[in-house]
């Protein structure tokens, strides 16, 4: 009786595959439906964001940022503005301080409501994708009313924003919250809880702290390893330091594997939680002033060079500024969180099935422009 | 936690003459420059000391400053909670830098990434491969002497309108 | 069948002087088409009836556009596929490639031929009624491998395994539940089955509510009969976010609106077998075999009863993710055969000690000691 | 034992989320039928609860207000992607009104004889907004700028009889600035010439 032979399959995902995230393509080699090796492609999105950035004046780079990470425009605005302000000592009003924590954190909620629903459309359930996009479109009408922009909102300048916030929007903003806040438990009760979904995620490569930082894995995905890590607490800037909120670890909830798919998805639903929370206090606390400071038109910040960290709902986000003293960097680099997160995919996907790749890639959250950069 | 400067000290009293240049006191950027040949052994150092720990490479940058080229490595550390900058310096004509992949997995992607936009050669990488272009780009784009690609596979790249000038620093009025 | 075309022949003397084969093929011919258009229409209603009950849940409107509240949606994006180019693949098999739709449509479509409408509404009574729904459903899966394999495309191919691999693992919890109402009807013919579970108030005699361990068996012939059709949570062959499209990601045109009309045809199917099988099929109150009319109310009593099926298919549907690989075989082999033994076997034992009807005897003598 | 937990917290599980769609279900759409109802109209507002109209503040296409316009390149300097492009004529001295912020009228002596905006490169950013001092650039709430030629795509906010009557009107200015220009030479020389003579002459009378 002879063996039974196996042969390993060459299979070509993406890049227009419906569950790579924009465009990334895996070349796949598959024994079955048990993966042996996943390489992914990546570049397809590729713009050249930091040539451009030396080709252009520190304010016009702020929209190409939006571009960036086109899910959490204001986190990245606020990287790139605050490098900017950091290297030229430029000094931010307060209310404007205030201003940017609100729309970051609303644009870090409406980034994991995309991050959650599109893991369960993942998953194959596609109507928590459009309840989660139902309520995102809702934080879409208020950034639209702040800012006239419903997804590059191109919010932030260097020294401050560039629109207060209009008559009665902190009301509605506050209508918003209370309405959202119990869409969560809803949220939960549809797909979280649901046992199927559980059972395709909870126990799907799990990624141990050590690995986690060694890949340079950041944000929801290094928490999610339990690593209690976040620079809004641990490298504050802004207001941060002043507000209060929990950072969601990781904790192999449904008594699965500490760092599997499921706690990072769980991260990302309690910080949309937290961010709730931290909305509300800046409600309270906002105060009148000015929103931008005096900065000139022609910015010419001094020789110099920075490494400026933000938290975005993708994790770190880092700009590395080299400044001639001339009104255009020398050079800008930008370091993502998908990027990293990107790069372990070879290494986790290793014997785990297609439909376990579909779950990680959703898990970790990576997207494509973010990535390619 | 270990300020700037206790780290630029321990650095330079393990590996004396391998430290060229420090940038440390009041600096926005803490850094120090080390020699090219040494950089492996910094770097494992960097990470292996109990007081430095510096288990996450956030980025690795390369940028061009004519004749030569600067790699920068940002480096922090969870365990301490500390930040730190190395620097190190190789010619254009032959940039190559040892690999530190080994010591931290993130530089396998960050390595390729400078290798793909700056042309600097990693030794020592498992694979090295242009990771953003594809594969059979000509020249690296963020070199300041870049020049850009008329086409690529027989596409056209840039589209330039008729009567629409660059802005440059151009004033309509003298 | 052959019985009404005999009695057509004695009554209506034209047809005595053509031949006897004639008559049988025409009237073949006439049920067919007619069968043939309710399952169209059927199919048809289904669809539009769930892209509006989807667009509801997902707090959208559907489709609402054409003819009133959209209803002919249906027949325009019919249409629509038909004037498509109907393509096929350079490295596809070209003869299996093009058969494949209609045998997965044939393999659905035959089992509505032995369906019990009503009393007297049926296309044809075989006594072996539920083997042959079972025999015939088990065409669907060559269609699927088939186009799976023709279509050159490896996602395709994963797919028609996928397919393959969960259909014939499904058919045993399905066929061991399907025993356990065999046993109950004591008899293979569907109107056999459904006249078997006639009782107070034309509710509960069914089977369903025979014995606590035929409840569970519905429960289980239910799960395998949507694993068998390839519903969400069990849509692995086509698998949207994994597969692309799964088996019939190559298709276009008219032949894509094929398995897209199998498969809308099917959830009906679905709730009709299930119906018939446990449900009491046309049995409810005010339907009766022996008047016109309460012929005409057991009709909609099936229907009503397999309606609900439907609309619980997409529910489910619209609220459910999918299963993984192994966890659905895992599902099958770990969770539904065995249980569905256990029913097959509690209810043999109940039936032999208790008597075949005896679930509401005892709760009767139950209450009767009570008070 | 977990075998039959297993199975009750699938079915609890799997209720709930049936329970949250069907609730979905009696709630109303949130759809918005686009191409009936405008939504610009300020009074779609309360047409349905969750119905906005587009925001007062939003970035759609540009327009430009060439009366106001002083040629003086801000806008084309701040646009990050180059989709302005402005020439201008010096003419006249006017004066537009009430133009600047409070009411100021705007003095004026550069005219556009060329004013294009390409929206298919505009990132919609509102840098060149904020750039403007006289409020001659702005957006309007309009977002249809579908188009079957690429040329469409750029907007074209000076028209050629103005660009005409520009030039005339920068020329006529020229003239006479250049004859305003030549007199005040000839006069100057003249006095020059004056002063000079008028230098000489004492000094004559004085020998």
């Amino acid at each position: 009786m002879s063996a039974l032979n196996t042969d390993i399959w060459t299979l070509n995902m993406g890049p227009q595959h419906p569950s790579t995230h924009g465009v990334i393509r895996f070349l796949l080699k598959t024994d079955g439906e048990i993966i042996e090796d996943a390489d992914p492609d990546i570049g397809f999105l590729h713009r050249g964001l930091e040539k451009i950035a030396e080709l252009l004046p520190y304010a016009g780079f702020m929209p190409y940022t939006d571009r960036l990470d086109y899910l959490a425009a204001v986190n990245m605005n606020w990287g790139w503005a605050l490098s900017v302000e950091r290297l030229a000592d430029i000094e931010v009003p307060l209310r404007a301080e205030y201003l940017r924590v609100i729309a970051a954190e609303l644009n870090r909620i409406s980034s994991h409501q995309i991050a959650v629903g599109s893991l369960a459309s993942d998953m194959g359930a596609f109507t928590p994708f459009v309840h989660a996009i139902r309520d995102r479109e809702m934080i879409n009408d208020l950034f639209e009313s702040l800012c006239g922009s419903r997804l590059t909102f191109n919010y932030c300048r260097i020294g401050g924003v560039s629109h207060d916030a209009p008559e009665g929007w902190i009301e509605r903003l506050s209508d918003y919250l209370d309405y959202y806040e119990p869409m969560v438990d809803v949220f939960n009760d549809l797909i979280t809880n649901n046992k199927i979904f559980v059972e395709r995620l909870k126990k799907v490569a799990p990624i141990s702290a050590q690995k986690a930082i060694s890949y340079g894995l950041v944000g929801p995905n290094l928490r999610g390893s339990g690593v209690k890590f976040d620079l809004r607490k641990d490298d504050p800037y802004g207001i941060y330091p002043e507000l209060e909120f929990d950072v969601p670890v990781g904790l192999g909830y449904h008594e699965g594997e500490l760092g599997s798919c499921f706690d990072k998805y769980m991260v990302r639903i309690e910080e949309i939680r937290e961010s709730i929370k931290i909305i509300r206090q800046c409600i309270e606390r906002i105060p009148e002033g000015e929103i931008v400071a005096k900065v000139p038109r022609n910015l010419k910040p001094p020789e110099g060079e920075i490494y400026c960290r933000t938290e975005a709902p993708r994790g770190e986000v880092g700009f590395y500024v080299v400044s001639n003293g001339s009104p255009k960097p020398e050079r800008v680099k930008i370091r993502t969180g998908s990027f990293a997160a990107m790069s372990t995919i070879r290494d986790l996907a290793r014997g785990w099935m297609i439909a376990d790749l579909v779950a990680i890639i959703g898990g970790f959250d990576v997207i494509a422009p973010e990535l390619d950069r | 936690m270990a300020n700037p400067e206790e780290i630029a000290k321990a650095l330079e009293t393990e590996f004396k003459d391998a430290v060229l240049d420090s940038n440390v006191k009041n600096s926005k950027f803490p850094h120090v420059v080390v020699e090219v040949s040494r950089l492996n052994d910094i770097c494992k150092f960097l990470l292996n000391d109990d007081h430095m720990a510096f288990d996450f490479l956030s980025a690795i940058a390369g940028v061009d400053k004519g004749d030569e080229f600067e790699v920068v490595y940002i480096i922090h550390s969870y365990l301490r909670n500390h930040s730190f900058a190395i620097k190190t310096r190789v010619p254009r004509s032959g940039p190559r830098v040892p690999s530190v992949c080994d010591l931290w997995a993130a530089a396998n992607w960050h390595e390729r990434e400078t290798y793909d936009l700056m042309g600097i050669i990693f030794e020592g990488h498992p694979d090295l491969r242009r990771i953003l272009l594809p594969q059979d780009w000509e020249g690296h784009p963020l070199r300041k002497d870049y020049k850009y690609p008329k086409s690529y596979d027989g596409i056209e790249l840039r589209r330039d309108d008729d009567n629409w000038p660059d802005p440059g620093d151009k004033e309509l009025y003298e | 069948m052959q019985a009404t075309v005999d009695r057509l022949i004695a009554q209506l003397p034209i047809l005595q002087e053509v031949p006897v084969w004639a008559v049988y093929l025409v009237w073949m011919i006439v049920v067919g088409a007619v069968l043939l258009a309710t399952v169209s229409l059927i199919a048809g209603i289904t669809s539009w009836v769930e892209r509006r009950i989807a667009g509801r849940m997902q707090s959208r409107i559907g489709p609402n556009r054409v003819g009133p509240n959209g209803f002919f949606q249906w027949i325009a994006d019919g249409l629509k596929c038909l004037f498509k180019e109907d393509i096929t693949p350079d490295n596809a098999d070209w003869s299996l490639f093009r058969v494949a739709p209609y045998l997965v449509f044939v393999g659905m479509f035959g089992a509505w031929a032995v369906l019990p409408y009503s009393a007297r509404i049926f296309a044809a009574d075989l006594n072996v009624g539920i083997l042959y729904v079972m025999a015939i459903t088990s065409l669907v899966v060559i269609g699927i491998l088939m186009g799976g394999w023709a279509s050159g495309n490896k996602w395709s191919l994963f797919g028609a395994i996928r397919s393959s691999a969960q259909i014939v693992s499904y058919e045993v919890p399905a066929g061991l539940a399907i025993t356990t109402a065999v046993v109950m009807s004591g008899s293979l013919s569907m109107q056999g089955i459904v006249k078997s579970q006639a009782g107070p108030m034309g509710i509960l005699g069914w089977n369903v509510f025979n014995n606590p361990f035929a409840t569970i068996a519905f429960f289980i012939y239910f799960i395998a009969a949507v694993a068998e059709g390839n519903r969400t949570p069990f849509d692995l062959p086509e698998a949207e976010s994994e597969l692309v499209s799964g088996y019939n990601t190559e298709y276009s045109g008219m032949r894509f609106v094929f398995f897209l009309f199998a498969e809308w045809a099917n959830l009906f199917l679905i709730g009709a077998v299930t119906t018939t099988l446990f449900l009491g099929g046309w049995q409810g109150p005010f339907a009766n075999p022996d008047t016109w009319w309460g012929v005409m109310i057991g009709g909609g009593w099936f229907f009503l009863k397999s309606c609900v099926f439907v609309f619980i298919l997409i529910w489910l549907r619209w609220t459910l993710p999918r299963l993984r690989v192994d966890q659905l075989m895992g599902m099958c082999w770990r969770y539904l055969v065995p249980i569905a033994f256990v029913c097959l076997l509690g209810t043999l034992l109940w039936m032999s000690i208790l008597g075949q009807r005896a679930f509401f005897g005892v709760i009767k003598m139950a209450a009767g000691v009570g008070i | 034992m977990s075998y039959f937990g297993d199975i009750v917290e699938a079915v609890v599980s799997i209720a709930k989320g049936m329970g949250v769609t069907i609730r979905t279900m009696v709630r109303p759409p949130e759809t918005v039928q686009y191409p009936d109802i405008d939504v610009l109209d300020p009074k779609m507002a309360g047409y349905s609860a969750n119905l906005k109209p587009v925001s007062e503040r939003f970035r759609g296409i540009l327009t430009v207000n060439t009366d106001s316009c002083v040629v003086d390149n801000l806008c084309a300097r701040a646009c990050p992607v180059n989709c302005i492009q402005i020439e201008g004529l010096k003419g006249p001295k006017t004066k537009a009104k009430n133009l600047l912020p409070g009411g100021k009228d705007l003095p004026k002596t550069r005219y556009p004889v060329r004013f294009d905006i390409h929206i298919g490169r505009c990132l919609y950013c509102g840098l060149c907004v904020e750039a403007c001092n006289t409020g001659a650039i702005y957006f309007t709430r309009e977002f249809r700028g579908q188009t079957q030629d690429y040329g469409n795509l750029v907007r074209h906010f000076v028209s050629e009889s103005e660009a005409e009557r520009i030039k005339k009107l920068a020329e006529e200015e020229a003239e006479r600035a250049a004859r305003e220009k030549a007199e005040k030479e000839a006069k100057k020389a003249a006095s020059e010439e004056k002063k000079d003579t008028g230098g000489d002459r004492p000094e004559g009378e004085d020998q």
